[in-house]
C-alpha cells in the first residue's frame, strides 16, 4: 500500500498539467472534476496509506529517480514517509480537497476557472513534495514551488495592479528567507557532503556538540528560511497583502498549509536546533514577538481577511514559540488544529465577502447571523477555536499545551509564557471583535444570493474537525489523551516537563481559560454593549492605532531601507554608468582623429616641415643615445 | 571524419542557402533547417558513443587530425568529448529555433541571412571542437563576421552602433588572446623543443609564475569579454537589443557560451596555478556581474535589453563556478551554459514574437496581454521562472550546484551571489507583470502563438523542464571516466575534475 | 698637394644642405622650392666628393655624376608638372596647391 | 661580364627592352591594345624567367647586385604585382585618357626601379633604383593631367620625394665618409671592427631612414601619402602602395640585416618609435575619414607600422613575417584598389563613402570582394591579412617585443572601426538607384573581373592554406 506514495503528489500534478494544457477547452464541470478529483484521489490514497502506516508505523522510503549525481552527492526524487509527513499529508490533502470543493462554487463565475484549479493543483503537488522530500534539495523544490503557486494565486486577478504588486511582494520577501535557507544548505552540504535529511539528522549529533558554532549558524539560517515562508518577524509583511488572492487561496495557502512550511522545516530539522540552543531560543523569541505584534495589528484591522491574516501570523507565532521551547509535537498539533479552524474562518469569510459583492470591510457588514446562519454557526465555531474557548474547542487544547509547555517545558521561559498568555488574550479580543462586528448589530449591507452546498459542506466538515481534532491530545488534567504525541514520538522527541511545575498544570489551564474568556468579554463590551467606545479609544491614541493598523510600520521601513534605494539605484543607473567609460574612449579617439587630421593641411611646406621635424627628432634620439 | 564534415557542410549549406535564394526565396530557410536538423540527429547519435583510444585523459568520443600549417606546427585538430557534444547539441537545437523564428521575420535578403546564420553556427561549432589553439582562434574570429552582418543588416534601429560595438569589443579581446596564444606557443616550444599549437601538447606545460599569469590574463580577456563579465559587458545589451530575434538567440544562447567554454577548456587546465591565484578576483567579478546585471535588468524598459542584462547576471554564475575549482560547481557551470542558452533564448524568442505583433519593445507600452495570449503568457511565465531559478526547471539545478560548489571556495561571495537570486526574482516577475498582467491599456490585435511559434517554444519548455527534473542524463556526459589515469591527467584534461590539493582547507564558516 | 680637411668639406656641404632645406621651408614659389631641393641634392653630391677624396676613391665622384643626372631628370619632370599646375591654378604659389587635405 | 653575370641581370634587360620596344611601338602607331599586350607579355616573361631560372641560386654581380633567394622572391613578387596592376589599368585608362600608351613605359620603368632596389647591395644601385622608381612615379601620379588633383599630387610627390632623396643622399655620404665603402657588406665589416655606432654613422643612417621612411610613408614622413593616394589614378595608387613600397621594404630588410642593425639599441629605438607612431597616426587619421582612398592611404601607414614590428624582430622569423605580410598586404591592397578602379567613372574615382552606399545590394560580387579585402586589411581569419598579422605578431612575441605587439593589437582594434565602417556603408539600403556607368567593351570587364577573381582566390587561399607560401618563403630566404 505504501508503494502508492508517489501517487499522492502525482495526481494533483497530473491534474495541473491537464488543466494547463487543456483547461481552456474544458467545461466547468470537467475542470472541477479534474481539479478537485485529483486532490480527492490523493486524499483517498493518503487515507489508505494512513491506515497502512498506523498498522505498521515504521518510516517508509520511496526512491523514484536520482536527480543529480556528483560523486557521493546524489540528491534524488525520493520520498520519506514518517509520522510527521503523514500528518502534513493528511492535512494538505483533506483540507485541500475541501477547499477545492468549496472553490468549485466560489470561483464559478470566474473566467479563469480552469486556471485557478490548475494553480491550486500545482500548489497541492508542490506542498506534498515539500513534506515528503527525503532530501533538502527536493524539499527546496517543493518550497519554491509553493512559493510560485502562492505568487500565481495571490495575483490571480491580475488585472488589478495592486494584486500583482502583492503577489510579487510575497514572492520576493519569501525569497529573501529562501536565500538564508539556501546558504544553510550550503553549509550543511559542506559539512556533511549530503543533503539527505535522515543522514543529516543522524550525523549532526556526531559532528557537532551542543552549541557548536556551525550548528548555530545553520540553525539561524534555516530559521531565516522558515520566517520567510511562515510570515514571521521580520519577514511577515507579505502575508497581509497576500489577501489579495481569492479566499480559498487564503484558506489553503496562507492559512492552512504553505505558511506552516516553516514550522515543518524546523520540526523536520529539530536535531539541528537541539544542537543549537541559541537558535532554538531565537525561534521561540521570534514566535513570541510575532504573535504579539501581529495580535495588536489584528486588533485594528477593518478588512475581514486582514484580521485573519494577522491572526494567522500570530498563530504561527505560537507554533514557533512551541518549537522554540522544544514542544515539537505541540507545535504540530497546533498546526493541525489551526489548519482546520483557520481554513474554516477564511472560507467563511470568503463566503461572506462573496455574497456581499466583494465587500471586505467588516464594519460595513453587521447583523449577518440571521441571513447566513450556517456560516455564522461554523464561523463561530472556528472563532471559538481560534480564541481557545475552553474545553469545547480544539484550539483550546492545542494552544493550552503550548502555553503550558512554554512555562513548564525544560526550555520554557517565563517571558515567553507571559507573551503567549497576553497573546491569547489579544487573540480572543480580536477574534470576537470580528465575530461581533460581522454578525451582530445592525445590518449595513445586503446579501445577494444564498450560499450553495458546495461551499457550505466544507465549512461544516471543517467545523467538526476543528472541534473534534482537539480531543486527540488532552492534558493530564482532562483525560490525558496522547494519541497525537505518541504518533509523532518516533520522529519528534517528547518534551520533558520540569518536575517542579507538574503540579501546577491545572492552575495554568484555569488562567488560560480565564484569559480567553475575558478577552471575549472585553470584545463583547466594546463592540456590542458600547459600540462607540472603540472609535473614541482610537481617537485617544491615533499614533499607536495607526502603527498597529499598518502592521508596526515594517512596510514603510523596508520600503525606505531596501526597496526605494534599490529602485533608485536601478533608475539612476538605467543607462549603465560603466558604459560611459567606453563612450569616453570613443570621444578621446575622435579627439585624436581631429587633432591629427588637422596636421594633414594639404600644404607642401607643412609636409616638408613634418619631415624636417621628424629628422631632427631622430637625430636627437641618435645623439642622446 | 564526422567532425570536419560537420563544419564543412555547415559552410557549404550556407553557400547553398545563399545561392538557392535565386531559385526560390523560401528555399534558404528550408535548407538551413534541414542542415541543422540533420546535424542535431547526427550529434544525438554520438550521445552514447564509445570513447576513442586515440586521446588519453578525458573521455574523447571522436577525434580528427590533419596537419595544416606544418611550418608553425598548426594542425586541423578537432576532438569531441561530452562537453563539446552538449554544446554542439545546444548549438543545433537553438540554431533550429533561430531558423524557425526567422521564418517570417526576415523578408529581405533571405539567402544572405541564412548564409550568415549557418556560418555563425559553423564558427561556433568549430570553437567547440578545435583542439589546436590556432584553429581555435581562427574559428573564434570567424564567427564574428557573420554575426556582425546579422546584427548590422537585419537589426533594429540602432543596429550599426550595436554591430560596431559588438565587433570591436570581441575583436579587441580576441587579439589579446592571440598574443597569449603566441606567447604560450613560444614558451611551450622553448621548453618542449617542439613548436606546436596542439592543445594536448600544451597541457601541463611548466610555466613560471609570472609568465603563467600574464598568459592566462590574455586568454581570460577574450573569454570574459565574450561571457561577459562586468565591467566588460557593455557591448552585450546593445548587441542583443538591436539584433534580429534569431541573432539575439544565437548571441545569448551560443556566443556567450563560447566564453564559458573557453574558461573551462583552456584557462583552467592550461594555467592551473594562475587560475588559483586569480580565482578570488574572478569569482568576485562574477558576483559583481550577478548583482550589477540584475540591478540593470530591473531598470530596463526595453524588453530585449532587459533580457540582455539578465544574461550578464546569469553568466556571473559561470565565473563563480569555474573558479571555485570543484566538481559540483563545474557541473553547475555546464548546466548553466545549457539552461541559460535555452531559457534566455526562449525569452528573446518571446520578445521577437511580441515585437512582430505590436512593433515595440518598450514594456511600458505593454501590459494585460494574458487574456488575449494565454499560451504565450504561460510560456513567458515558465521562462521567467526559469530565469529566477525556480526548482524543477533546469536553471535551478545549474545555479544551486554552482552555489553549492562555490560555497566551498568562498563564503562571502557565495552569499552575495545567493542574494542575486532575490534580485533575479525582482526582474523576472517584473517581466511577467509588465507584459502579461495588469490592465490592458493598449489595444493591440494580438493573436496567440501560431503553430510554428509553438513548434519553437514547446520543445524549449520541454527541454528546460527535462533538464530541471532529469539533469543527470546531461551531467553524466561531463563525468570523467571512472578510472582516469594519474591525478595529473585528471587535472589537465577538461577542467571538470580539478586538483583538490591547492586549496582545500578553510572550510570553517565564521 | 695640400688637401682640404674632411671636416671643412663636410661642414660646407652641411651648410649648403641647410640653406637648401631652409629655403624649401620658406619659399612659396614652387620653382624656388624646386631649386632649393636641387641645392640640397648638390650639397649631398659635395659631401660625396669630400668622402671620396677622404678615401681616395673615385666612387664619390661617380656618385656625384649620378646625382647630377638624376637631378636633371627630376627638374625636367618637375618643370613640366609646374607648367601644368600653372595652367590650372594660374599661380605658382605652392600653398595654393592644397585642395586635398584632412 | 661573365655569362652568369649576364644571365642574372636578364630580368632587368627584359624590362628595359620592353620599355624601349613600347617607345618604338608608339612611334610607329599608337595602339593601346598592342602596347597593353606587350606590357603584359614582357612582365609575364620576366616573371617566368625569374621563377624558372633563378630560384635557388645565389649570384653576386659585383659590386652592385646580389641575386639570392630573397631577391628572387621579391623580384617575382614585384613583377607579379606589376602584372596585376597592368591588368587593372587597361579598363581604367581606356575610359579616361587619349594618350594612354606612355603610361606603360612609366609603369615598366618604375617596376625596373623597384626590382633594382631589392637586389642592390651598394649605394649606387640603391640610388639608381630609387630614382628610376621615383622619376617614373612623378609622371605616373600626374598622368591624368586634366585632373587638377592629379597635378597637385604629382608636384607634392615630386618636391617631397626629391627633398627626402636629398636626405638619403646626404646620409649615404656621411656613411661613406665614415666607412669608406659604399657596399653594404663593406659597411658591415667596418662596423664589426668598431665598438657601437660612430656618431657620423648614426647621423648618416638617420638621414637615410628619412629617405627610406618617406617611400614607406611612415610617420613622420607620411603626410604626402593621403594626398598622393587621393590625387593619383587608382591603378597608380595601387602601384605606389605595393610595388614602390615593396621595393623599399626589400631594400630596408637587406640593408639593415646586412648591418645587423637590430643589435644597436639606438636604431631599434628609432624604428620602434616610427612603428608605434605610424600605427597610431595611421589608424586615428583614418578613423572618421570619409574619402575611401584617403582611408586606404592612412591604413597603409599603419600597415607599414605593423610591418616594422616584424622588421624590428629581425631574426629569420621576422624576415619571413615581413615577407609574408607584404604578400598578404599586396594582394589585399591590389584587390581594394582594383575594386576602387572598377567603380570609378571617367570624371573622378569612386572615393567618397556615398559611392559605396548599398553596394552590397547593387553589385553583390563587387561588394563581397571589397568586403573580403577590407576584412583582410583588418586581419580577420579566412583572409591572407589574418595570417600575415598572425605571422607578424608571432615574430614580435618570439623576440618579446611586448610593447610593440600590444600596440599592434590595440591598433588593430582601432583600425577595425573604419574598415567595418565602410562595410556597414555597403550594406545600407541605397538611397537612390545610381545610374549604371556606361559600358565599355566587355573584354575590359572580363579582364578586370579575372584580375579580381585571382586576387580574391589568392586572398582566401592564403588565409586558409598559408602553408604553401610559407614553405616557399622559408625555402628561398
Amino acid at each position: 500500500m505504501k508503494e502508492l506514495l508517489w501517487l499522492i503528489p502525482a495526481w494533483p500534478l497530473a491534474g495541473a498539467l491537464i488543466l494547463i494544457l487543456g483547461g481552456h477547452r474544458m467545461s466547468r464541470t470537467l475542470a472541477t472534476l479534474v481539479g478537485a478529483g485529483s486532490v480527492g484521489l490523493s486524499a483517498l490514497i493518503t487515507l489508505l496509506i494512513g491506515f497502512a502506516f498506523l498498522s505498521a508505523p515504521e518510516p517508509f522510503d520511496q526512491h523514484l529517480w536520482t536527480w543529480m549525481a556528483i560523486g557521493n552527492f546524489q540528491p534524488s526524487f525520493a520520498f520519506h514517509l514518517d509520522a510527521l509527513s503523514m500528518i502534513f499529508l493528511f492535512v494538505i490533502t483533506f483540507v485541500g480537497f475541501l477547499i477545492h470543493i468549496y472553490s468549485s462554487e466560489f470561483m464559478a463565475g470566474d473566467e479563469g476557472f480552469a486556471r485557478f484549479f490548475a494553480y491550486l493543483n500545482l500548489f497541492v503537488c508542490s506542498m506534498l513534495i515539500l513534506v515528503l522530500a527525503d532530501n533538502l534539495l527536493l524539499l527546496y523544490l517543493g518550497w519554491e514551488g509553493v512559493g510560485l503557486c502562492s505568487y500565481l494565486l495571490i495575483g490571480f486577478w491580475y488585472q488589478e495592479e495592486k494584486n500583482g504588486y502583492a503577489a510579487r511582494k510575497a514572492f520576493i520577501v519569501t525569497r529573501v528567507g529562501d536565500t538564508a535557507m539556501a546558504i544553510g544548505l550550503f553549509i550543511l552540504f559542506q559539512t556533511f557532503g549530503t543533503l539527505h535529511i535522515q543522514s543529516l539528522l543522524q550525523q549532526a549529533p556526531q559532528a557537532w556538540s551542543v552549541g557548536d558554532q556551525t550548528a548555530l549558524l545553520v540553525g539561524f539560517l534555516l530559521l531565516g528560511g522558515a520566517v520567510g515562508k511562515s510570515a514571521q518577524l521580520p519577514l511577515q509583511t507579505w502575508l497581509p497583502d497576500a489577501m489579495a488572492g481569492p479566499s480559498p487561496v487564503s484558506a489553503l495557502i496562507h492559512a492552512a498549509t504553505m505558511v506552516t512550511a516553516g514550522v515543518y522545516l524546523i520540526a523536520r530539522t529539530h536535531v539541528i536546533f537541539e544542537l543549537a540552543p541559541q537558535a532554538q531560543l531565537a525561534v521561540g523569541i521570534v514566535g513570541a514577538v510575532t504573535l504579539l505584534l501581529a495580535g495588536f495589528s489584528a486588533l485594528t484591522q477593518n478588512d475581514l481577511k486582514r484580521v485573519l491574516a494577522y491572526s494567522t501570523i500570530s498563530q504561527i507565532g505560537y507554533m514557533f514559540l512551541a518549537l522554540g521551547v522544544g514542544a515539537w509535537s505541540a507545535a504540530i498539533f497546533h498546526f493541525m488544529i489551526h489548519a482546520f479552524f483557520k481554513a474554516l474562518l477564511f472560507l467563511g469569510a470568503g463566503a461572506i465577502i462573496l455574497v456581499l459583492h466583494h465587500e471586505h470591510d467588516m464594519f460595513k457588514m453587521g447583523g449577518l447571523r440571521h441571513k447566513l446562519p450556517v456560516i455564522y454557526g461554523t464561523f463561530l465555531i472556528g472563532a471559538a477555536s481560534l480564541a481557545a474557548i475552553p474545553l469545547v474547542t480544539g484550539g483550546f487544547y492545542s494552544k493550552d499545551q503550548i502555553l503550558w509547555l512554554a512555562w513548564a517545558g525544560e526550555r520554557g521561559n517565563v517571558l515567553l509564557y507571559l507573551a503567549a498568555l497576553f497573546g491569547a488574550f489579544i487573540t480572543s479580543v480580536y477574534t470576537f471583535r470580528m465575530v461581533f462586528v460581522t454578525f451582530f448589530g445592525a445590518e449595513h449591507s445586503h446579501v445577494s444570493h444564498p450560499v450553495g452546498k458546495a461551499m457550505l459542506t466544507p465549512l461544516v466538515v471543517l467545523a467538526v474537525l476543528s472541534t473534534l481534532a482537539g480531543f486527540l491530545e488532552l492534558p493530564h488534567t482532562l483525560g490525558h489523551v496522547t494519541i497525537f504525541s505518541d504518533f509523532l514520538s518516533p520522529v519528534l522527541p517528547a518534551v520533558n516537563v520540569r518536575p517542579d511545575a507538574e503540579s501546577m498544570e491545572l492552575l495554568f489551564q484555569v488562567i488560560a481559560a480565564v484569559v480567553a474568556l475575558s478577552g471575549v468579554g472585553l470584545a463583547y463590551y466594546l463592540y456590542v454593549l458600547k459600540p462607540d467606545l472603540p472609535s473614541k479609544i482610537k481617537e485617544e491614541i491615533p499614533g499607536l492605532h495607526h502603527l498597529w493598523f499598518v502592521g508596526w510600520g515594517f512596510d514603510a521601513l523596508y520600503d525606505t531601507l531596501l526597496v526605494r534605494p534599490f529602485v533608485y539605484i536601478a533608475k539612476v543607473n538605467k543607462h549603465d554608468v560603466l558604459d560611459k567609460f567606453y563612450t569616453g574612449l570613443v570621444t578621446v579617439a575622435e579627439f585624436f582623429h581631429r587633432a591629427l587630421a588637422y596636421t594633414q593641411s594639404g600644404m607642401m611646406r607643412w609636409y616638408v616641415m613634418g619631415i624636417v621635424i621628424g629628422a631632427i627628432l631622430m637625430l636627437t634620439i641618435g645623439l642622446i643615445l | 571524419m564526422i567532425l570536419p564534415a560537420l563544419i564543412i557542410f555547415l559552410l557549404a549549406g550556407g553557400i547553398l542557402a545563399w545561392s538557392a535564394e535565386k531559385i526560390n526565396a523560401s528555399y534558404p530557410k528550408w535548407i538551413a533547417l534541414a542542415v541543422l536538423a540533420i546535424y542535431l540527429v547526427v550529434m544525438g547519435s554520438l550521445w552514447s558513443a564509445e570513447n576513442t583510444t586515440a586521446l588519453t585523459g578525458g573521455s574523447w568520443k571522436v577525434h580528427f587530425m590533419k596537419p595544416w600549417i606544418p611550418q608553425f606546427g598548426v594542425s586541423f585538430h578537432l576532438a569531441l568529448d561530452g562537453l563539446s557534444l552538449l554544446m554542439l547539441l545546444l548549438t543545433f537545437f537553438l540554431g533550429m529555433a533561430a531558423v524557425l523564428i526567422s521564418w517570417k521575420e526576415i523578408q529581405n535578403r533571405v539567402g544572405f541571412f541564412y548564409f550568415n546564420m549557418l556560418w555563425v553556427l559553423a564558427g561556433i561549432s568549430g570553437v567547440f571542437l578545435a583542439m589546436d589553439l590556432f584553429l581555435f582562434y581562427f574559428f573564434w574570429e570567424m564567427m564574428l563576421i557573420p554575426m556582425y552582418f546579422l546584427i548590422g543588416i537585419w537589426g533594429h534601429e540602432n543596429r550599426r552602433y550595436a554591430a560596431y560595438k559588438f565587433f570591436i569589443f570581441t575583436q579587441a579581446s580576441g587579439l589579446l588572446m592571440l598574443l597569449a596564444v603566441l606567447g604560450m606557443y613560444f614558451v611551450h616550444g622553448a621548453t618542449a623543443g617542439e613548436y606546436t599549437f596542439d592543445y594536448f601538447a600544451w597541457l601541463g606545460t611548466p610555466l613560471s609564475t609570472q609568465t603563467g599569469r600574464w598568459l592566462m590574463l590574455g586568454f581570460l580577456a577574450a573569454f570574459i569579454v565574450k561571457l561577459p563579465v562586468v565591467p566588460f559587458h557593455s557591448w552585450l545589451p546593445d548587441a542583443h537589443a538591436e539584433a534580429p530575434t534569431a541573432g539575439s538567440v544565437i548571441l545569448a544562447g551560443l556566443l556567450l557560451k563560447t566564453g564559458a567554454y573557453g574558461l573551462i577548456r583552456f584557462v583552467v587546465p592550461l594555467f592551473p596555478e594562475a587560475s588559483h591565484y586569480f580565482a578570488p578576483v574572478l569569482m568576485g567579478l562574477g558576483v559583481l556581474g550577478i548583482l550589477y546585471g540584475a540591478i540593470l535588468a530591473f531598470a530596463q524598459t526595453d524588453i530585449k535589453r532587459l533580457v540582455a542584462y539578465t544574461s550578464v547576471s546569469h553568466m556571473g554564475f559561470v565565473m563563480l563556478g569555474v573558479f571555485a575549482f570543484n566538481e559540483v560547481a563545474m557541473k553547475g557551470v555546464v548546466m548553466q551554459m545549457i539552461t541559460h542558452g535555452i531559457s534566455t533564448g526562449a525569452l528573446f524568442i518571446l520578445a521577437g514574437v511580441l515585437y512582430e505583433r505590436i512593433h515595440t519593445r518598450d514594456i511600458n507600452h505593454m501590459g494585460g496581454f494574458w487574456p488575449q495570449v494565454p499560451f504565450m503568457g504561460t510560456m513567458g511565465l515558465v521562462f521567467a521562472m526559469a530565469s529566477l531559478g525556480l526548482p524543477g526547471l533546469g536553471n535551478f539545478v545549474a545555479e544551486i550546484l554552482t552555489l553549492l560548489g562555490a560555497w566551498q571556495a568562498n563564503h562571502t561571495l557565495t552569499i552575495l551571489a545567493t542574494v542575486g537570486l532575490v534580485a533575479a526574482t525582482a526582474y523576472s516577475l517584473r517581466i511577467v507583470q509588465k507584459i502579461f498582467l495588469g490592465k490592458p491599456e493598449h489595444h493591440y490585435t494580438l493573436p496567440d502563438l501560431s503553430g510554428r511559434e509553438k513548434l519553437i517554444l514547446v520543445p524549449l519548455v520541454v527541454a528546460i523542464v527535462w533538464l530541471g527534473l532529469f539533469p543527470q542524463a546531461v551531467m553524466q556526459q561531463v563525468d570523467q571516466p571512472a578510472k582516469a589515469g594519474t591525478a595529473q591527467t585528471q587535472v589537465t584534461t577538461s577542467g571538470l575534475l580539478v586538483n583538490q590539493h591547492v586549496k582545500g582547507g578553510e572550510h570553517d564558516p565564521k | 698637394m695640400e688637401t682640404v680637411p674632411v671636416e671643412s668639406g663636410l661642414l660646407l656641404a652641411g651648410v649648403l644642405f641647410m640653406l637648401g632645406l631652409i629655403s624649401v621651408l620658406i619659399r612659396r614659389n614652387i620653382i624656388f622650392m624646386l631649386i632649393s631641393v636641387e641645392i640640397m641634392l648638390n650639397a649631398a653630391g659635395l659631401a660625396f666628393i669630400v668622402a671620396g677624396s677622404r678615401w681616395a676613391q673615385a666612387d664619390g665622384q661617380v656618385m656625384f655624376i649620378f646625382i647630377l643626372t638624376m637631378a636633371a631628370a627630376e627638374v625636367s619632370v618637375g618643370l613640366a608638372l609646374i607648367l601644368q599646375i600653372y595652367h590650372q591654378l594660374k599661380t605658382l604659389d605652392g600653398d595654393m596647391a592644397s585642395k586635398m587635405k584632412g | 661580364m661573365t655569362r652568369n653575370d649576364f644571365l642574372s641581370v636578364v630580368p632587368l634587360f627584359i624590362l628595359t627592352s620592353a620599355a624601349i620596344l613600347i617607345m618604338f611601338s608608339i612611334a610607329v602607331k599608337r595602339n593601346h591594345k598592342v602596347i597593353y599586350i606587350i606590357t603584359l607579355l614582357s612582365l609575364l616573361a620576366d616573371f617566368v624567367y625569374v621563377v624558372a631560372n633563378m630560384a635557388g641560386t645565389r649570384h653576386e654581380l659585383e659590386p652592385l647586385f646580389v641575386i639570392d633567394g630573397f631577391g628572387v622572391f621579391y623580384i617575382g613578387l614585384i613583377l607579379l604585382t606589376s602584372l596585376l596592376v597592368t591588368m587593372m589599368s587597361y579598363a581604367y585608362f581606356e575610359q579616361r585618357e587619349e594618350r594612354k600608351e606612355e603610361y606603360y613605359i612609366l609603369l615598366i620603368l618604375a617596376t625596373l626601379g623597384s626590382v633594382v632596389l631589392v637586389i642592390s647591395k651598394h649605394f649606387v644601385s640603391l640610388f639608381l633604383g630609387l630614382e628610376i622608381l621615383s622619376v617614373a612615379l612623378y609622371a605616373m601620379i600626374a598622368y591624368l593631367r586634366k585632373r587638377e588633383r592629379s597635378d597637385e599630387a604629382g608636384i607634392k610627390y615630386l618636391i617631397l620625394a626629391a627633398f627626402s632623396s636629398a636626405f638619403l643622399l646626404f646620409g649615404m655620404a656621411l656613411v661613406y665618409v665614415t666607412t669608406g665603402t659604399m657596399s653594404f657588406e663593406g659597411m658591415a665589416q667596418y662596423l664589426a671592427t668598431v665598438q657601437g655606432l660612430p656618431f657620423m654613422m648614426v647621423a648618416g643612417l638617420g638621414m637615410m631612414v628619412v629617405g627610406m621612411g618617406f617611400k614607406l610613408s611612415v610617420v613622420p614622413f607620411h603626410m604626402w601619402a593621403a594626398d598622393v593616394y587621393e590625387g593619383a589614378p587608382a591603378p597608380v595608387t595601387a602601384f605606389i602602395a605595393t610595388v614602390s613600397k615593396g621595393g623599399m621594404v626589400g631594400l630596408l630588410v637587406r640593408f639593415f640585416d646586412t648591418l645587423h642593425a637590430q643589435q644597436y639599441p639606438v636604431l631599434v629605438l628609432i624604428f620602434t618609435c616610427i612603428a608605434i607612431t605610424s600605427m597610431l597616426a595611421g589608424n586615428f587619421l583614418a578613423l572618421r575619414q570619409n574619402n575611401v582612398k584617403r582611408v586606404l592611404a592612412y591604413s597603409s601607414i599603419s600597415h607599414m607600422g605593423y610591418l616594422l614590428v616584424a622588421f624590428i624582430a629581425g631574426d629569420a622569423m621576422g624576415t619571413e613575417a615581413v615577407t609574408f605580410y607584404l604578400v598578404a598586404y599586396f594582394v589585399t591592397t591590389l584587390g581594394a584598389f582594383g575594386i576602387l578602379a572598377t567603380l570609378s567613372d571617367t570624371e573622378r574615382d569612386a572615393e567618397v563613402m556615398d559611392d559605396y552606399r548599398g553596394l552590397l545590394w547593387r553589385r553583390p560580387w563587387t561588394a563581397a570582394i571589397f568586403t573580403a579585402m577590407l576584412l583582410s586589411l583588418a586581419g580577420i581569419p579566412l583572409t591572407a591579412g589574418f595570417v600575415g598579422k598572425f605571422y607578424v605578431i608571432a615574430a614580435g612575441v618570439h623576440t618579446q617585443q611586448w610593447l610593440l605587439v600590444v600596440m599592434l593589437a590595440v591598433n588593430s582594434v582601432v583600425g577595425l572601426y573604419y574598415y567595418i565602417r565602410i562595410i556597414a556603408v555597403m550594406f545600407e539600403q541605397p538611397q537612390r538607384d545610381s545610374d549604371q556607368p556606361h559600358m565599355l567593351h566587355p573584354v575590359a570587364y572580363i579582364i578586370s573581373g579575372f584580375t579580381m577573381a585571382i586576387l580574391t582566390v589568392s586572398l582566401i587561399w592564403l588565409g586558409v592554406f598559408p602553408a604553401g607560401l610559407m614553405g616557399i618563403i622559408k625555402g628561398l630566404l
